[in-house]
């Protein structure tokens, strides 16, 4: 038998810990155990899994992205403010947004920038632009995307056919095309993609781009459950995609990433939310629970990886 | 007759001494009311951060969980809708208060901040005929009670024009931010003749000027014990007026009839309105001696409040 | 003229520019009679973010995804305890500091328990453990202000020559700091751990030892943080360390700390912290809304770091 | 050189110059490579090699001379000389550990493109590790980072040498076998020879001498940024080559006579993975760890270190150092000056009240650059500024300030050329002799030789232990294979 590879492994980690913990939920909660139940626990699991894409591209070069949150919320309020009367104005400010991201992508290369602090810079760059562009909370969902964030496909809830496409489609760019191996061999060594001739400067623009391009749709899925928006309504997905990479597998430096996992990790950071209020904690240790339920999930992680490593020893 | 209804408690936020005080009140009514057999739960719920979206998942949760009503304080007022609605479509009566949701299915219980707003500058008319600069004190950006407040403010000025708002920041309703935004601008201004703020942040404002040795103008208080306190040194030593108003915390009880009420099946208006809490120079003893250590001035509703308020006496 | 080239050369030097033109921009607009009040008050926020700077830059130093989320909380719990403790009392003033380094050694245990023993990652079990801590602080006093002892509020918004304590004591902790980095072996350890851990320990670095100590600093010097600021704006509030969490690590990168960790300094922390302070006050001053005072705060930051840069160098 | 020759290269640099700061890595160097030549390339640490390399690879542009492909001068950089069908193995190595070897041959080759690239980069790299490295067992699905270095090698040079759409018209293998055993590198040379007579041409940089004079055609010379010598490769005989290179060949010692037999031991390890024996060393002793790559050596090495040194609490670091093999993974701190990446190990004793007194480091830092031969101007200059040998004799230094009575040595001669090798040797002799303990891993059978007693490594565990004149290539070669052969 051939003991399994270290992807494997780094995959199916965090896929036993969102069946612990789904399974804990059902115990505690048997109506959560149905078409409805379900979407409930995980439609709103779909932006912060977009979110985490977003962030993972970023992290697979070896930079971490601080601005997801005001990022996406910027997003959302271009999406609830103009899509639904100027949907043209709308696309054109996203692509821009995009364009933006690609340029950061550049810059950070090209001087040699530390990526946190200009993702830091660029959160109060997002963070004032969705103020001005939403002074208050309001604005309103397209009715065609409306539409399909509350659509029921037959057997499966919506909630886990999105989560479903994003780890495929996530997968296919990170792990199957060229540009995904080029991306995640600038996080491996740099130099040696760029010894063997290929430019990193437009490698970390792509890759800003297409984190861009995720963490847009990422605003956009948002709107469609929320049907409006504010400036602050996502700024939490900073720290959420983070812990959502990590726990799905994902590691800050070397190109080590799994698209999979990190679907799986925002689905679990979202499941582990609901558990914790199905449990009735008293009010008090309410917000520390939260901190008590990321420990034990990492920790069960690290404890199962630990036995991996073991394994992988000859 | 509900004695087996369960009603929840959302909340968004309780980094604070208000929601804190707002959880307490919930507490304290709520757990006698399960006693004497009015309910059957009332549960209440905090997310960890002050986010729409922790919110919505955690309103999905209640649904999941059948309670039968729902009593919400929202982090934003639109961005549940898509929850409170489908709360709705489950049969679960929403009833919001303070940071109240546009969603038409859900009961609202309004302050009319606004009107805080206009208040404030209306008082200082009275008490500065002259009028003169006025530094006013924001919360946090892109929320809506700091919007409606200031845009309250700003109407106040533009019907006593004599005053002019010479400057402004937010202070995130907190004394520390607060007292932070104020001593870095302080310098700059010309002479302030009184602070309009939106609670919690006047004790910051009064240290910042002091810290700067500037003529203390009237700030407008929040209801706080530590602002409250402060104004009662003053008074004291100088003869020092102002006033203070801010929304009670106990308004979360008032909620929590009135979902109790509809619950009965009473017929209730969609849109409530509750008064905010204004202290003013003379009953400045009176409530400070109410007011927990440390706290927020306070008031509590009984169900006999919360049906005359229903009533729209 | 090399000497001059030498000190641009410096990362944090950056920092000073921008908090000097910030400052000069400010003072401007009331043609000048603003400057001491500005400085004075300047120096006295700055203090603040620079105690926790300096805790943070430390953890950085660790190395890339050493970073400590639980500052904010750390500050809350340790002014809530300290302040409920000393319940306005002069008598109690040194007990409550005490107890409240005493928090920060337990945070900064606690921290380093989960990165070590559950082998988190830094920046998600520090966050996790905030979010316990801020519990702690909840369930410990609801989020009653308590008023400081007299004597101890007298202290902390007072000045000696002119100098706001405060800054005096971010003064006296700085070079503290300092010396650990620059002069003492504990500074080495670290920077060596920050650049490869593996190869500080095949160094005979103890490298758990080096991170814990690291890890409990940050923690302390947090917690003292929380102590003083809750003294000096009269009481502690649940919300009170929330804007040193982005601060706290602002501070530190700006001020020329490499983000990758193994290279830090201590003056930059001071340059940063003004600098982060004016700003506000000077988009305030200007009268900027909300909107454009955020995103001018960003492209400033951005702006002071490109200016510190060098571009890749290619060969090799 | 006539024109002629030069319109038949591969590569022909004229008079290239490189300057690093004060440093003349390159004093206006001459070098052409003929088709069907294999060089080798040979001269101190410092001597510029790798410099040279970077420059015909396109990594460096010269900041005087010129460098021309096929005869053509180009416009120079990376994608020229690629597009000339120049390839290289770096000294250091350089792959995406995080990669599998599959998605590192598509990274290193842009013509594996279009649907089933996978499939394709797959038989590829198979099929070449498979011609140059017989008998391996490499899975090339595998990740980079799971393979040991001497695999991680192995797979660079064949992704170097597989040809997609044109094959490579000219390898420059810098130092390939240095993590190499002695079995892999016949391999590799082999292969070189053999692309060679199909027309290939080889650049061959490395310090073992034999096998430069055994593979190439002809033999330059480095010294100080110049070419001091190129004539053919039979020309040359070890003594002549070591001659020409400015260092004097020494006579080998073993001083195992010397050391006493009944000193206590200060090691003793019981049987452990199997074995039946257990791990002994005496103060004063230099103890080889043997066998072929990646047997458990290192391994065994990091258990004696961890045993000895405390993780939680600041010890003096007396009790053993260690001098890393792999610098880059566990050697130096790529941040500082060489003087601090030697001083790290010997800090409690050169401070006062836990403040570090420059003086005495300073003073420390010189005194070792005087007795490594440390080639810089100024020890204040970044560690990354230094040769790769040299590094690594830093690394060394660092251990030897110490006041460890136990030094382990992870393979630790690594491109360190043949001068200060025996150097290194003579030290260890006189630090042995004052009663330090050795233990030292090597994959170089010359240097397993120079050991008082020596552990035999296979699979994880000890088959054998050898003393005094046991010491031999072929005793050694046989406990290494005795399992094999059963
Ligand atoms: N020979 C080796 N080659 C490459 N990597 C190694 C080797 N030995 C250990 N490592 C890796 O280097 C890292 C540091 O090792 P070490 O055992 O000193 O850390 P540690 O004390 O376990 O620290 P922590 O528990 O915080 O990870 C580990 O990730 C380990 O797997
Ligand atoms: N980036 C750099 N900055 C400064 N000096 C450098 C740099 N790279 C190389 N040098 C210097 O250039 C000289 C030549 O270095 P090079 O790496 O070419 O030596 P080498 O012959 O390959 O040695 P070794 O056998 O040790 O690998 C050395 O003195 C080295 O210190
Ligand atoms: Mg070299
Ligand atoms: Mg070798």
């Amino acid at each position: 038998m051939k003991a399994p590879s270290a992807s494997t492994l780094r995959l199916l980690l965090p896929a036993a810990s969102l069946a612990i913990l789904l399974a804990a939920v059902f115990y505690i909660q048997p109506r959560a155990m149905s078409y409805t139940g379900l979407n409930l626990l995980f439609n709103l699991a779909v932006p912060i899994a977009l979110a985490t894409i977003a962030q993972m591209l970023i992290i697979s070069v070896n930079d971490l992205d601080l601005s997801i949150g005001a990022f996406v919320s910027f997003a959302a309020c271009v999406t609830a403010v103009y899509m639904p009367s100027a949907p043209v104005t709308a696309i054109a400010i996203l692509a821009a947004a995009v364009a933006a991201y690609a340029a950061l992508g550049m810059i950070i290369h090209m001087r040699d920038l530390p990526s946190i602090v200009v993702t830091l810079g660029m959160s109060f760059v997002w963070g004032g632009l969705s103020v001005i562009i939403l002074p208050a909370p309001g604005g309103e969902a397209p009715t065609w995307l409306r539409a399909v964030m509350v659509s029921k496909p037959p057997f499966v809830p919506m909630a886990i056919v999105a989560s479903l496409l994003i780890a495929f489609v996530a997968h296919l760019l990170v792990m199957r095309t060229t540009f995904g191996v080029l991306m995640r061999g600038v996080g491996g060594n740099a130099r040696s993609v760029a010894r063997a001739g290929w430019s990193v400067l437009w490698i970390k623009g792509a890759t800003y781009a297409a984190a861009g391009f995720f963490a847009i749709l990422s605003g956009i899925a948002l709107v469609g459950l929320a049907t409006s928006a504010d400036a602050n309504i996502a700024l939490r997905y900073t720290l959420l995609s983070i812990a959502g990479v990590i726990l799905g597998g994902g590691e800050f430096v070397g190109g080590r990433v799994s698209p999979v996992g990190a679907v799986i990790g925002a689905l679990t950071l979202a499941l582990a939310g609901s558990f914790l209020s199905f449990l009735r904690l008293s009010p008090d240790w309410q917000i520390g629970a939260q901190g008590a339920i990321l420990i034990i999930v990492l920790g069960l992680r690290l404890v199962l990886n630990r036995r991996g490593q073991e394994e992988k020893q000859p | 007759e509900t004695s087996g209804k369960k009603i929840a408690l959302s909340n968004n936020y309780a980094g604070n001494s208000w929601r804190q005080a707002m959880l307490t009140s919930w507490d304290k009514v709520t757990k006698e009311a399960v006693k004497a057999g009015v309910v059957a739960a009332a549960d209440s719920f905090t997310t960890a951060e002050n986010q729409a979206t922790e919110q919505a998942a955690q309103i999905q949760n209640m649904i999941l969980e059948g309670y039968d009503a729902i009593v919400v304080n929202a982090a934003s007022p639109t961005a549940l809708n898509g929850a409170i609605k489908e709360a709705c479509d489950a049969g679960i009566v929403v009833v919001s208060f303070d940071g109240i949701v546009t969603e038409p299915c859900a009961w609202r219980i309004a302050v009319d901040f606004k009107e805080m707003g206009r208040s404030q500058v209306e008082y200082l008319s009275k008490k500065i005929p002259n009028g003169g600069n006025l530094l006013e004190i924001r919360g946090l950006a892109g929320v809506f009670v700091d919007d409606e407040i200031s845009a309250g403010i700003h109407e106040g000025v533009k019907q006593f024009p004599q005053f002019k708002i010479a400057g402004s920041v937010h202070g995130d309703w907190a004394q520390d931010v607060a007292q932070r935004a104020v001593a870095g601008i302080l310098p700059s201004l010309p002479e302030i003749a009184a602070v309009v703020t939106q609670g919690g942040d006047g004790y910051g404002a009064a240290q910042a000027f002091e810290a700067a040795k500037r003529p203390i103008p009237t700030i407008v208080m929040g209801n706080r014990e530590d602002e409250l306190l402060w104004w009662k040194k003053q008074k004291d030593a100088s003869g020092y007026e102002t006033m203070s108003v801010s929304i009670a915390p106990g308004v979360s009880t008032l909620a929590f009839w009135v979902a109790q009420q509809i619950l009965d099946g009473k017929d209730v208006k969609k849109d409530l309105v509750v008064p905010f809490l204004r202290i003013d120079q003379d009953n400045l003893e009176k409530n400070l001696e109410s007011t927990e250590k440390g706290g927020v001035a306070n008031a509590e509703y009984s169900l006999e409040d919360a049906q005359a308020v229903i009533a729209g006496k | 003229m090399s000497r001059l080239t030498a000190l641009f050369g410096k990362a944090w030097v950056w920092s000073f520019v921008a908090a000097v033109a910030t400052w000069v921009v400010t003072v401007l607009f009331t043609g000048g009679s603003s400057s001491a009040g500005l400085s004075q008050a300047a120096l006295t926020f700055g203090a603040f973010s620079i105690i926790v700077g300096l805790g943070q830059m430390l953890v950085i130093t660790l190395g890339p995804g050493n970073v400590d989320l639980s500052v904010p909380a750390t500050m809350t719990l340790s002014g809530t305890i300290a302040l409920k403790l000393m319940d306005g009392q002069d008598s109690l003033i040194l007990l409550g500091l005490v107890v409240s380094l005493l928090t920060g050694v337990i945070v900064g245990v606690l921290n380093y328990a989960l990165i070590k023993l559950l082998r988190i990652p830094p920046i998600i079990a520090t966050l996790s453990m905030s979010f316990i801590i801020q519990s702690s602080a909840i369930w410990y006093n609801r989020g009653l202000r308590i008023k400081p002892p007299a004597m101890l509020a007298q202290f902390t918004t007072s000045t000696t020559f002119g100098i706001p304590n405060m800054a005096l004591v971010a003064l006296l902790l700085s070079i503290a700091v300092w010396w650990l980095l620059d002069r003492a072996i504990f500074g080495r350890w670290i920077s060596a751990i920050g650049q490869s851990r593996f190869a500080a320990r095949m160094a005979g670095i103890p490298v758990d030892g080096s991170r814990l100590l690291t890890y409990v600093l940050c923690a302390v010097l947090a917690a003292t943080c929380g102590y003083l600021l809750a003294s000096f704006s009269g009481g502690a509030a649940l919300n009170m360390g929330s804007e040193y969490l982005l601060m706290s690590i602002a501070v530190v990168v700006i001020g020329g700390s490499a983000v990758a960790g193994g290279n830090s300094n201590v003056p930059g922390i001071w340059g940063a912290s003004l600098f982060m302070f004016l700003v506000v006050s000077m988009l305030n001053t200007y009268g900027f809304g909300a909107g454009a005072r955020l995103i001018l705060t960003g492209v400033i930051i951005f702006a002071v770091i490109l200016l510190a840069s060098r571009p890749q160098n290619g060969a090799r | 050189m006539s024109t002629e020759t030069n319109h038949q290269a591969v590569v022909s640099a004229r008079g290239v110059r490189v300057e690093f700061g004060a440093v003349k890595a390159l004093d206006g160097i001459d070098l052409a490579i003929l088709p069907g030549e294999a060089i080798g390339l040979v001269g101190h640490n410092g001597a510029g090699k790798s410099t040279i390399v970077n420059v015909i690879n396109g990594g460096l542009l010269p900041h005087q001379g010129t460098i021309s492909y096929g005869g053509v001068d180009g416009a120079g950089g990376i994608t020229t000389a690629r597009a000339n069908g120049v390839r290289c193995v770096f000294q250091e190595l350089s792959l995406c550990p995080n990669l599998t070897i599959v998605e590192n041959t598509r990274v290193m080759h842009a013509g594996l493109k279009g649907f089933g690239w996978r499939k394709r980069a797959l038989s590829l790299i198979h099929a070449k590790l498979d011609e140059i490295f017989p008998g391996n067992h490499i899975d090339c699905a595998a990740t980079v980072g799971e393979l040991s270095i001497a695999e991680r090698q192995m797979v660079e040079i064949a992704i170097t040498f597989a040809a997609v759409t044109d094959a490579p018209k000219l390898v420059i293998l810098d130092e390939p076998t240095s993590s190499l055993d002695a079995g892999l590198a016949e391999q590799l040379l082999a292969h070189v020879r053999h692309f060679v007579t199909s027309g290939g041409a080889v650049l061959l940089i490395s310090h073992i001498l034999g096998e430069i004079l055994s593979t190439s055609s002809r033999i330059v010379v480095m010294k100080d940024g110049r070419a001091v010598t190129s004539r053919p490769a039979s020309e040359f005989s070890v003594h002549s080559l070591v001659e020409a290179m400015g260092s004097v060949v020494k006579e080998r010692t073993r001083g195992g006579d010397k050391t006493q037999k009944d000193a206590p031991y200060t090691i003793d390890r019981p049987p452990s993975a199997g074995s039946q024996i257990g791990f002994k060393a005496r103060s004063g002793e230099i103890i080889g760890l043997a066998g072929l790559g990646g047997h458990g050596q290192t391994d065994m090495l990091l258990n004696l270190f961890r045993d000895r040194s405390g993780n939680w609490l600041p010890g003096y670091g007396d009790a053993i150092a260690f001098v890393a093999g792999d610098r880059a993974l566990n050697g130096t701190f790529p941040l500082w000056s060489i003087l601090k990446n030697l001083s790290i190990g010997s800090l409690p004793h050169l401070s006062r009240l836990a403040a570090i007194d420059t003086g005495r480091e300073r003073t420390l830092g010189a005194d070792w650059k005087e007795r490594m031969e440390i080639r810089t101007p100024d020890m204040g200059n970044p560690i990354l500024s230094l040769s790769g040998g040299n590094q690594q004799k830093v690394l060394f230094a660092r251990a030897l300030a110490t006041k460890a009575d136990i030094v382990l040595m992870d393979d630790p001669m690594r491109g360190v050329d043949i001068g200060t090798k025996q150097e290194v040797y003579a030290i260890l002799r006189s630090e042995a002799a004052a009663g330090r303990t050795f233990i030292w891993y090597s994959t170089e059978m010359d240097e397993i030789c120079l050991c008082d007693r020596v552990y035999v490594f296979r699979d994880g565990a000890i088959v054998a232990e050898l003393t005094g004149d046991e010491i031999e290539e072929k005793n050694v070669l046989a406990s290494s294979f005795s399992g094999e052969a059963a």
